[in-house]
C-alpha cells in the first residue's frame, strides 16, 4: 500500500470508480490446463489483472539436504512479467517477490496431502501478466487451479481476494486506483468449504471491528471466486 | 546445538497443560532488554535481547533524489540480514526468503503507520531528500526474532539524530531533531494445541504452522502478517488481534 | 514428460520417408495462432502459438540518455526469459546460453533490418531518447521457440503505441503512432535424414544438430544464425535462405 | 554490425583503406603451444586483432547431472579482457560472449571425435587480447590450434573468417573501421578438408546472390587461414 | 591508509589529540561467550572500534571436495555491518573484507592445532559493530577469544594492534582521524606467548629502521592486548 | 598435471641443501622477459614472463567523478583476474580471496608509494577526473604471481600515454605524456626449511606457509604482506626486507 496523495473521489453515492457496489468483486475469468508441459496449469484474471500459473511434480527434490524425510514441499516462485507494470519491471526476483513466494507458499501448503510425498517437490510457478491491484491474489487463484489440474491430492481448493479500505469505507477488491488511493489493503486466502484463513497480510490503518467488517467482505469474495474456479475445472473434464 | 524431536515433544506436551518448558505463562515474554547508542558510528542503534535472542537495528541517513511520485518526501529502507554469526542454520549470502520477510514486515509497520515523518525529511524537493536506512542484524536466535526486530528497529529510529548537510556533504556531527510520529510495536502469536501463545522460542517455533505478527500503535492496528503454513478461523484472528494489542501496549512502555 | 529415445528414432524414421510424426509436410507450420492485446499493461504485446509452443512478447517504452554514438536515436533492448513454467528442463535464473542466443537473435533481426525508426525515437539529441523495452516470456516449449518468438516480438512492436512524455514523466494513456519500417521474419531450417524441414518440435529438435534460422525482410535477408553442432556445404545454406524466403512470405501474410 | 554512419570511403579504386584488395586477408600471425599449464594453447592475430586459447581436458565434467552417457563435451568461454577494447570492459560475462560460446560450441563440436569421450568434458578457454573487428573468428583460430596442440582427436582443424559488405561491395576479413561502417557482416567458420560450414552468423541487409559471393570469399579466406594453422602446427613438432 | 590531507596536527609535545602518549594503547573491553547459538563467542572494544565474532565448528566441510583428508581447515569471514561506518555500507562482501578475510586466516591457522580435525572446518564470523580504526585488528582480537571459548585446541591466543606514524612519528594503536592523516598504518597479530608475528601488513612510506621501531611498539602493543583477552577469557570460568 | 607429494618432498630436500629443483639460487629469480604494448587496444600494456609463469597487465583510461574527499585527483583502479586458461585449479567467476588479495597488494603498493600522479589527472575539480583502471589478467601461473604481476602492472603504467579528450569524448588517438613519480617493485620472500627464497615456483608455494610480499621503490619501502599460515619473528622480518630491497633494486633495471 503506497501511500499516495489521491485527489479524486474513490466512493460516490455507494459507487466505486468502474460503477461497482461495495461488495462487487470485478469480473473473472478462470481456466485450466492451458499448458501441454506443465503437470497442470491455470489461468485467472480479474479485472485488468491477469495471472498464468503451471505445476510442476511431486518431483524429486535438489539439492538433496532440502529433503523433508516425512512430507513432501511445495515451493512458489511468484513472478511479476517485465511487461505488466508501468515501467518495466526488471527480470529476477525483487524481494516484494520473494515474500509473495514465501506467502503463497503458507497459503497453499496446508491444503496439499504433503505427508503422500515424502522428499519431493511440489514446484508452482506463477507470472502475473498484467497487474491492476490484487496480483498476489489472482496469482494464487491460478496457482490453486493448476495445482488441482495437476491431479496433486488436496483438502480443498484455495481462493484468494482482498478487502480494504477507501474513503474511510470498507470495500471489496481494489482495482489499481483504488488501491493507490486508497487507506487499507486487506489480501488474504481461505480453504472456502472450511472458511479456514491461510493467507492474511494487511497494510494501514484500522481497527478491530473494521477488520472484522472487512474480513466478512473477503470471505465472501473467495467464495465467489472458488466458484469460478470449480467452473474451470469443471470444464476440463 | 541441534533442537531434538525430544524437545519438540515436550514443548507441545507442556503447551496442553498450558505450561511452558521455561516455567512462562502461554501470554509472557521472556526477560527483555534495552540498550541504546550500541553502534556508535550509526544516527542511532538499539540492542534487543529477548530471553536468548540478540539484535541490533543501526540507523544511517544519507541523501538521495525522491521517489518521482513522492517528490517531497524523504526515504525509508529497512533492511535485515541473517548472518551465520547467530545460527548454525543460517548462511552467508543475499537475504532468503525468511530474512526478506522480517525485514519486509517490520518496515510495512512502520511505514503504513505513517510512523516516520518523511515530509520533514525533504531538502530540496523532486531533487534531494533524506535517507533513512534502517539495517537489523541479528545476532543470536533464539527465537521471535520478528519482534524483537521491529522492536530494535523502532528504537534505533526513536534515539536516531538527523545529521547536518553543506550541499552533499553530510554533517554527522551536528545532530537534528527527528521525531517518531508514532511507535508501531509488532506482536507476534501463535497457536499451538487450542492455545495461544506469545513471544515462542526457537523450540516452539519448531512445533508451531501457525503464527500471526500484528503491529499495534497507540492508534490503531497497521500491519498484519500471517506466517508459517497453517490456517485461522476468523474468530481467532480477532482474538489474536486482541492479545496483541495488550502485549504491544506492554511492550511499548519499554521503549517509551 | 520425458523424450524418449523410442520417439526420437520414429521421428527420424518418419522424416527419412518425408513424412512427421504429427501428419505434417516437411515444410509445413504447425496451427499459428496470433493474439494482441494479451497484457494490458504493456504498450504492445502479442502471444504467438505454435502447435503447443506458446510465447508472449510485451513492449514498454521507457526513457533513458543516448548512447554517445548515436546521439540522435532511440534504444532497443531484447530480452528473453526461459521461465521454469515453460518447461521441466528449465531452471529459475539468470538467462543461459540459449535464452541469451534466442534474444540476440530476434534483437539482430530487428536491429539489423532497420525496422525501428529508432530516429523517431529521439526526444533530445544527446540527452533524451526513448528505450523500446521488448520481453518475450516463454510459457510453453514445444519446439521451434525461435521463430514463436521473433514473430511474438514483431507483432508486439506492430501493436505498440508510443506514450506521452510530459517532462520525464511518461504519460501512458496518450497513445502516439509508432510504425515499423520493415517486417522482419524469422523462419528456422533443418536438415535431418537428408531431408530439409521447418517449425521442429521439441522431439524433432532433440534429433538434430544442424539448423539455421534466416530472418528476411519483404527488402531482403537481414540475419542468419547457424544453431547446433553440425554444418552446412554452402549449396546446401543458399537453399536453406531459399526455403525461408518461401516460409516468411507465408508467416508475414499472418500478421500484417 | 553497429548502425554508424560513414563519412569517408572504404574503398577506392578497388582498394581498401589500409591498400588490401578486395580479397585479401589482414596480415596473420599464428603459434602454438604458449603455455605450459594448459593442455594445449594456441595463439592467432588478424591485423590488430589478437586472441589466445588454452584446452584443458578431456577431463571429468562437474557437476555430475550434466554428463552425458554416449559422449563427451565441449564448453567453450569466450572473453574479452577488460584492455581489449576502446573502453574497458567490465569484467564477467557478457550477453554476445555467452552466445560467441555458444556458437563456437556449435562450431568446433562436430569436428571431435567426442564419443571417444563419454561423460567428459573440454574446456576450450579464449582470450581476446586485442579486439578490432573479427574477434569470434580470431578466437576460434587460436582455439582450434590449441584443441590441436592438445592432442584431441579431430576430425579436421576448422578456421574462420568473415566476409562483409562495404560501400556495395563483398570483401573480405573487415578491420575495425571498415566494421564499424560497414553493411553487412559476416563470419563464418569451415572445416577447410571438407568444406563444411560449422559457423555462419550475418547482419545486415542483403540478398542470396550477394550470399552466395560473400560465402564463397570467405571460404577462400578460410583455406589460407588453414593454411596459417597448419604451419604454427608444425612447428611446434 | 587513505592519503588525505589533514590540516591539524595529531601530534603536539609528544600528546596525540586524544591526549594519549605514543606508545598508549586506547581503552579496551573485552568479553568472552556472549552468544547462546554460537559454539564459541568473544566481544573486543578498542576506543570506538568494536567487534564480535562467533565461531561453528569443527563441523563438516561442504562442499567434500574441498575437505582436507589431513588436517581440518579454518575459514575467516570479516564483515563490516551496514551501521558501522559514516556513510551506510551496502551489505555482502567487498574487495576489502574478503582479503581481510584471507590475512585472519593466514594470521590465525598457524595458532590452531588444525591436524587434530581431519576433513572438518572450523567457521569464524567476525563482525564490525563500529568502525573507528583498527578494525581487523579489534576483530581479531575477538575471533581469537571467541576460538578459546569454543575450546579448539590451540598453542596460544592471538593478538592484533596496529602501530602507524603521524606527524613523522611512530606511535601505537591509531584511532580514526590518526588514521585518515596519518603516514603509515602498520596492523600486526602475533602469538604474545612465542612472539611470533601471523599478520604483517602495511601501507606507507618508510624504512627498514621505522619499521624496526613500529614493529617493537605493535609488538608491546598485543602483549597488552593479550592480558586483556586473557582476563576475558579467566571471567568465563 | 598435478604436483605430487614426492615433487614437494624433493623441492624441501633440496632447499635443505640450499639447492633448488631448478639449479637456481636460493635467491635467484627465474629468466624474466618483459614485452610491451601487446595489449593494441590498451593506452599501455606489458607482459611479464617469469620462467614458465606469464602475466599481461594492461591500462585503460576513463572519465569520471572523483571521490567528494579528493575532488582534484584522478582515481587509480587494479583489478585481476585469475581466468581458467591459467591452470588448472582455476574456475570461471568473480575474483576469489587470492585474486582479490593479489590485485589489493599490487594496488597499494602503486597507491602508497604516491606512484601515480593523481592530480596531474584531475580534469575540472570536484566534476571530472582521469580513472586510471589497470587489468592483470594471468595467463599461465606456475608460481610468484605476486611479483610477477606486479612488475606488469608498473610497467604498463609506465609505458601508458593519457588520451585527450573533447567535451566528454576520449580521444584514443592523442597520446599526452603520462610519468609515474615512483616505480615501486614487488619481491615475494619466503622461509622453507631455515632457508629465504625469491621468486618460488608452484611446487615451491606448494610447500611454503610463510611468505611476505615487500614492495619497495628508491625512496623507501612502502607496502608489505604478510601471507599464508605461518610466522615470523621480527628478526626474521627485518633480514626479509633487506633482502626484498636488493632484489628489487635488481628487478627494477629490467624496467627502467
Amino acid at each position: 500500500m503506497k501511500t499516495m496523495k489521491y485527489d479524486k473521489e474513490l466512493l460516490k453515492d455507494g459507487k466505486r470508480i468502474d460503477g461497482r457496489g461495495i461488495d462487487d468483486l470485478r469480473d473473472m475469468e478462470a481456466k485450466a490446463g492451458i499448458l501441454k508441459r506443465a503437470d497442470g496449469s491455470g489461468y485467472f484474471r480479474m479485472g485488468k489483472t491477469e495471472a498464468i500459473a503451471a505445476v510442476f511434480g511431486p518431483r524429486e527434490l535438489h539439492p538433496q539436504h532440502k529433503q523433508k524425510p516425512q512430507r513432501g514441499i511445495l515451493q512458489c516462485r511468484y513472478n511479476l512479467t517485465p511487461f505488466s507494470v508501468d515501467d518495466r519491471k526488471r527480470p529476477g526476483p525483487s524481494r516484494r517477490g520473494k515474500e509473495i513466494g514465501k506467502v503463497s507458499e503458507g497459503a497453499l501448503s496446508s491444503s496439499i496431502f504433503l505427508e503422500e510425498f515424502p522428499t519431493a517437490t511440489i514446484d508452482l510457478y506463477m507470472e502475473v501478466i498484467s497487474a491492476d491491484a490484487g496480483t498476489r491474489c489472482v496469482a494464487l487463484n491460478a496457482g490453486s487451479i493448476a495445482l488441482a489440474d495437476a491431479g496433486v491430492p488436496m483438502k480443498g481448493l484455495i481462493s484468494a481476494c482482498a478487502a480494504g479500505k477507501i474513503d474511510d469505507t470498507p470495500v471489496l477488491d481494489l482495482k489499481g486506483e483504488e488501491d493507490m488511493g486508497g487507506q487499507v489493503d486487506l489480501p488474504i486466502a481461505m480453504n472456502a468449504d472450511t472458511g479456514e484463513i491461510t493467507l492474511l497480510q494487511m497494510d494501514g490503518m484500522t481497527d478491530i471491528d473494521e477488520m472484522d467488517e472487512m474480513l466478512e467482505l473477503a470471505m465472501k469474495g473467495c467464495e465467489k471466486v472458488a466458484e469460478k474456479q470449480k467452473e474451470a475445472l469443471m470444464e476440463t473434464f | 546445538m541441534d533442537i531434538t524431536e525430544i524437545e519438540q515433544r515436550s514443548a507441545v506436551d507442556k503447551i496442553k497443560k498450558s505450561e511452558r518448558l521455561d516455567g512462562r505463562e502461554l501470554l509472557e515474554f521472556r526477560n527483555i532488554e534495552i540498550e541504546t547508542g550500541v553502534a556508535k558510528k550509526a544516527e542511532g542503534s538499539a540492542k534487543v535481547t529477548i530471553g536468548d535472542t540478540k539484535v541490533i537495528a543501526g540507523v544511517k541517513f544519507g541523501v538521495g533524489h525522491p521517489f518521482p511520485d513522492t517528490p517531497d518526501e524523504g526515504m525509508l529502507m529497512v533492511n535485515a540480514e541473517f548472518g551465520p554469526m547467530a545460527s548454525p542454520d543460517f548462511e552467508s549470502g543475499p537475504p532468503g526468503k525468511e530474512a526478506t520477510e522480517l525485514s519486509r514486515v517490520v518496515d510495512r509497520g512502520i511505514r503504513e503507520s505513517e510512523s516516520l515523518p518523511l515530509q520533514d525529511l525533504c531538502i530540496e524537493e523532486g531533487e534531494k531528500v533524506w535517507k533513512v536506512m534502517v539495517d537489523i542484524h541479528i545476532v543470536d536466535h533464539d527465537g521471535n526474532l520478528m519482534d524483537a526486530s521491529a522492536l530494535a528497529a523502532v528504537k534505533a529510529l526513536m534515539e536516531a539524530k538527523k545529521p547536518g548537510l553543506d550541499g552533499d556533504e553530510v554533517l554527522r556531527d551536528e545532530e537534528h531533531d527527528f521525531d517518531l510520529k508514532r511507535v508501531p510495536i509488532a506482536c507476534t502469536v501463535a497457536k499451538i494445541a487450542e492455545n495461544y501463545l506469545v513471544d515462542l522460542s526457537l523450540v516452539e517455533e519448531e512445533v508451531t504452522d501457525s503464527m500471526v505478527t500484528v503491529t499495534w500503535t497507540k492508534d490503531g492496528l497497521c500491519s498484519l502478517q500471517k506466517r508459517g503454513n497453517g490456517g485461522f478461523k476468523k474468530d481467532e484472528l480477532i482474538e489474536i488481534f486482541q492479545i496483541a494489542k495488550e502485549k504491544t501496549d506492554e511492550l511499548r512502555k519499554l521503549i517509551e
